[in-house]
């Protein structure tokens, strides 16, 4: 099955938009975010205009309807994991607060000075300070699996690291800078042969790339719904079943208890125990139906409607005198082409590609340590997903020449 | 109205048959429902083939919880225990004969959920012993 | 000015709901969450059909447009507050998180062992259990302002516990079980005479009532959009500057950095040093169309309708025969009546009203230690807003005569 | 394009007149623009008068940072350094001669925020020396 890109586009109203008049959107930024099709903006109007209400404490009609499509939006990105229950997803704010509510309970109830984490040089931020902090805190000590100049992992090294008998190895599916697709399976089933858990940056995977939690074997996964057709506001963590009942609370407060007594409380059962206070409801219910939209399309079929446009893009940009194309080829990586041009800094990149309505980041995409590797402070960085055509690759490749006519 | 409130669970909730407390007993368990209080006791008499020979809840809470609980006991007298741990939610709301919210079903399965506690013999209640 | 409630509950889609064919919603469930006007969802919906992108790191237009209403919305939030500036605003996902904020950074910075805080009996759990959980931690002691009979708080036990030299003192503007206001102004004078900090948990006092924070001389105000006409998913920490300047980072990731290389990283200036991660973007654009919307009504409108409702519905309620009203007179209160009915749990008041579609919550309200102090597990709650009509408390009240026929 | 990438700054970026650093100087500072790696450094001497003798800036980053640098340099050489300490945000834009969105104005307010906290003495520079 192929996605009708075509067809899709008209599901988003944003990419009608013209960003200045007669200048079209070129939207590609998705890495960064996600825009969102109009069944999701509809499932939350609807639940805002119908349903409305705060959940699990309330009896009357609208609480429980309420109730039942926040847990039902829960079920839905549980079965898109394929999580063993919906109990296992905790909705967070985003990815980052995933791995921080992991390094605050989890860890810190876990791991002691010397106790050693591996990440790795491609991480993103979120993924590393929070690390970081435990590690000042602790006295915890980060390792870090290399990245090769083409942008894989070096796994021999990794699997030197593991011999020192790592707690946890925490690394990302996917790379938001050179779309490298990581071997979790692989790096899950050497963690846990060494003792350690394994927490996985899902922010890019999870919306790109079929993920199975059981088939990977992960313990904890942390994603975001606005990367995945879904609103901003609410994310989610995936963890395994002992590990989520054993953890201490993170946040305390409304929801997150049974009982609370005024020198003394019980915190509730998981998933609620780490959701404390009024949780995004709307934004669940809008979640819920981004994951329905994606299931429609197939993960499988948007995999590889991004394979073949990433494998595009970078014959295209390659052709360029003077570019760079980060990163390994096009069968290793997701839908993600950052790039240098020689002399020009990539947000002046950005910018004059502005001009003509395509949108590409530039920066060092929250990824300083991975550019320092390479030596360089900032790429530009182009990001496809389901809704992105070929034509929107020669857009950019268009804008690049300009640039450089510009730049001289 | 009528299907919610129904005469049978007003009636239960106010002459309850086995409201109580068995001393010496066999089988004894309690716990809350966090978020309203209500609050349900169990306790059990079994005979020498293993059936529940008699049978009391004790506690407080709405209607739905009281009556559920009653209902339940009731339910249970001269069963063996084995049965009654396959008890399910459905088997309860059958007794109650109403549709209920999540959060009411809370209330009518709190009985449930301290019953079956009860005669696995575990430390602790849990949501799984009511699916 | 008052407020031409059958004109501006128009603006409110779902109170034309029926929620049984024929049963027209009446809801008096806003001290739970409040329904949402057309120009909140209107501003989201747009947000994300014209402008929706990543913010703060992004050059192209859609991502300075967003970063541009992200940061608008502060100054709203900020002005709504009175805050001396918008970087002293931090957005969270709701009251709970801004005061768990405080509890892990302020707090876990600044206090050890033996240290004092004083919460009051009435507080919610959002302002009880991150407090006690430091307790439990750092043998940190909590003391309490108690709750008199009448729902008031004993200002001559706070004085006394004042001559302890506690480090903070940790209120709620206004009780969501007993609608009781409490003196901030006073409460903090006494506060900083003592040497302690204060923390306000505003999540009812700032939807309801003109909450300025220079003339209370609050240190930290915590609250939630969701209860003041916005979206879910979002809140807010107001806090001191120098504090904010100085406490340590609560999560770490992107955003909330300056700088980060492998093993160190600089934490960003405020607010964004406690933003880490795509925060809920769209629904800071709702909160500042829901500020906007309260501000067009004005604050002094709204305490006064509520104050008129609420009076009206005290008074009714007390001539229900075994109906008992808990707090204060109408005069030291805002738009919440809790109440028992003598025989009838409030679950069972809950569910028959809901019949008529009358929307109450019943339970503890998240301050269980409140209904421990008056002996009783649960209360049922009517609370009232701006679109709250005298003929729905009429519903209550005949509601409330009929669960009397049933339980006879 | 032209309002953007006007002549003047691809001119000043690729042949910038005040890039280097001296040394001795009286006022050294400098610092970066997280967001991008932007890096200016501001190296001046100062002469009896309370004048700027000379000034040179280093640092990499966009076209918009360093075009800025080499305008704001030049701008005042010459000037009393008390004169410098009053200069805004609207003084910079004004010798770029563009508009511009709220990151890439961090990109040309860089040199005035490094310019300022050197002048001032301050140890950090920080945002609100360019309002
Ligand atoms: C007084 C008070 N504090 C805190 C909260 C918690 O608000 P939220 O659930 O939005 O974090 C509430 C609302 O339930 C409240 O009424
Ligand atoms: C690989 C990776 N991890 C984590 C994140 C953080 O996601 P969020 O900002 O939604 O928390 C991102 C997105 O920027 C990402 O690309």
């Amino acid at each position: 099955m192929t996605l009708d890109v075509n067809l899709l586009r008209q599901d988003f109203p944003i990419l009608s938009r013209e960003v200045r008049p007669g200048i079209p959107l070129v939207y590609l930024d998705s890495t960064a975010t996600s825009q969102k099709p109009r069944p999701v903006l509809e499932a939350m109007e609807a639940f805002y205009r119908t349903n409305n209400a705060n959940i699990h404490r309330g009896v009357h009609t609208l609480a429980e309807e309420a109730t039942a499509m926040y847990e039902q939006a829960r079920e839905k990105v549980a079965q898109f994991i394929n999580a063993p229950s919906a109990e296992q997803i905790i909705f967070t704010r985003n990815a980052t607060e995933s791995i921080n509510l992991v390094a605050y309970t989890w860890a810190r109830a876990n791991l002691k000075a010397g106790d050693r984490i591996i990440l790795t040089e491609m991480e993103h931020h979120s993924n590393m300070v929070p690390w970081i902090m435990l590690a000042t805190e602790r006295g915890v000590e980060l390792e870090f699996i290399p990245v090769t100049p083409d942008g894989l992992l070096d796994l021999d090294v990794y699997r030197t690291l593991l011999t020192r008998s790592p707690k946890l190895v925490a690394v990302s599916g996917m790379s938001n800078v050179l779309g490298t697709i990581n071997p979790i399976a692989e790096i899950v089933r050497l963690a846990h042969a060494a003792g350690a858990i394994t927490l996985v940056d899902g922010a890019q995977s999870v919306p790109h790339l079929p993920v199975d939690v059981q088939a990977l074997g992960v313990d904890f996964l942390a994603f975001s719904a606005h990367k995945m057709l879904g609103p901003s506001g609410i994310g989610a963590l995936y963890g395994r079943h002992d590990l989520l009942e054993k953890m201490p609370p993170f946040m305390g407060g409304g929801d997150m208890i049974k009982t609370v007594h005024l020198r003394s409380f019980a915190p509730n059962d998981i998933p609620h125990k780490y959701e404390a206070g009024t949780p995004a409801i709307a934004e669940a219910v809008g979640f819920g139906a981004a994951v329905d939209y994606l299931n429609k399309l197939g993960m499988q079929a948007v995999a590889a409607h991004e394979h073949e446009i990433v494998n595009y893009a970078l014959d295209r940009l390659e052709e360029i005198p003077g570019v760079k194309v980060f990163g390994p080829t096009a069968d290793k990586k997701g839908g993600v082409a950052s790039f240098t041009l020689e002399g020009v800094h990539p947000h002046d990149i950005a910018q004059i590609l502005d001009r003509d309505g395509v949108a590409i980041r530039a920066g060092h995409h929250c990824a300083q340590p991975l550019h320092e590797k390479f030596g360089i402070t900032a790429t530009a960085r182009a990001s496809f997903y389901v809704y992105s055509l070929p034509q929107e690759v020669d857009a950019l490749v268009n804008g690049i020449y300009k640039v450089k006519e510009i730049f001289g | 109205m009528d299907d919610l409130y129904r005469e049978l669970i007003i009636d239960h909730y106010k002459n309850p048959q086995f409201r109580g407390h068995l001393d010496p007993n066999d089988i004894h368990f309690e716990d809350d429902n966090p978020l309203c209080g209500d609050h349900i006791e169990v306790t059990l008499r079994v005979d020498g083939s293993g059936k529940v020979a008699d049978g009391r809840f004790d506690g407080k809470g709405c209607a739905i919880s009281q009556a559920s609980a009653d209902l339940l006991i009731e339910s249970i007298i001269g069963k063996p225990v084995e049965d009654v741990k396959k008890l399910s939610k459905q088997d309860v709301l059958d007794l109650l004969g109403i549709e209920l919210g999540p959060v009411r079903l809370k209330c009518a399965l709190l009985s449930l959920k301290v019953l079956k506690a009860g005669v696995y013999g575990l430390g602790e209640s849990s949501e799984a012993l009511i699916e």
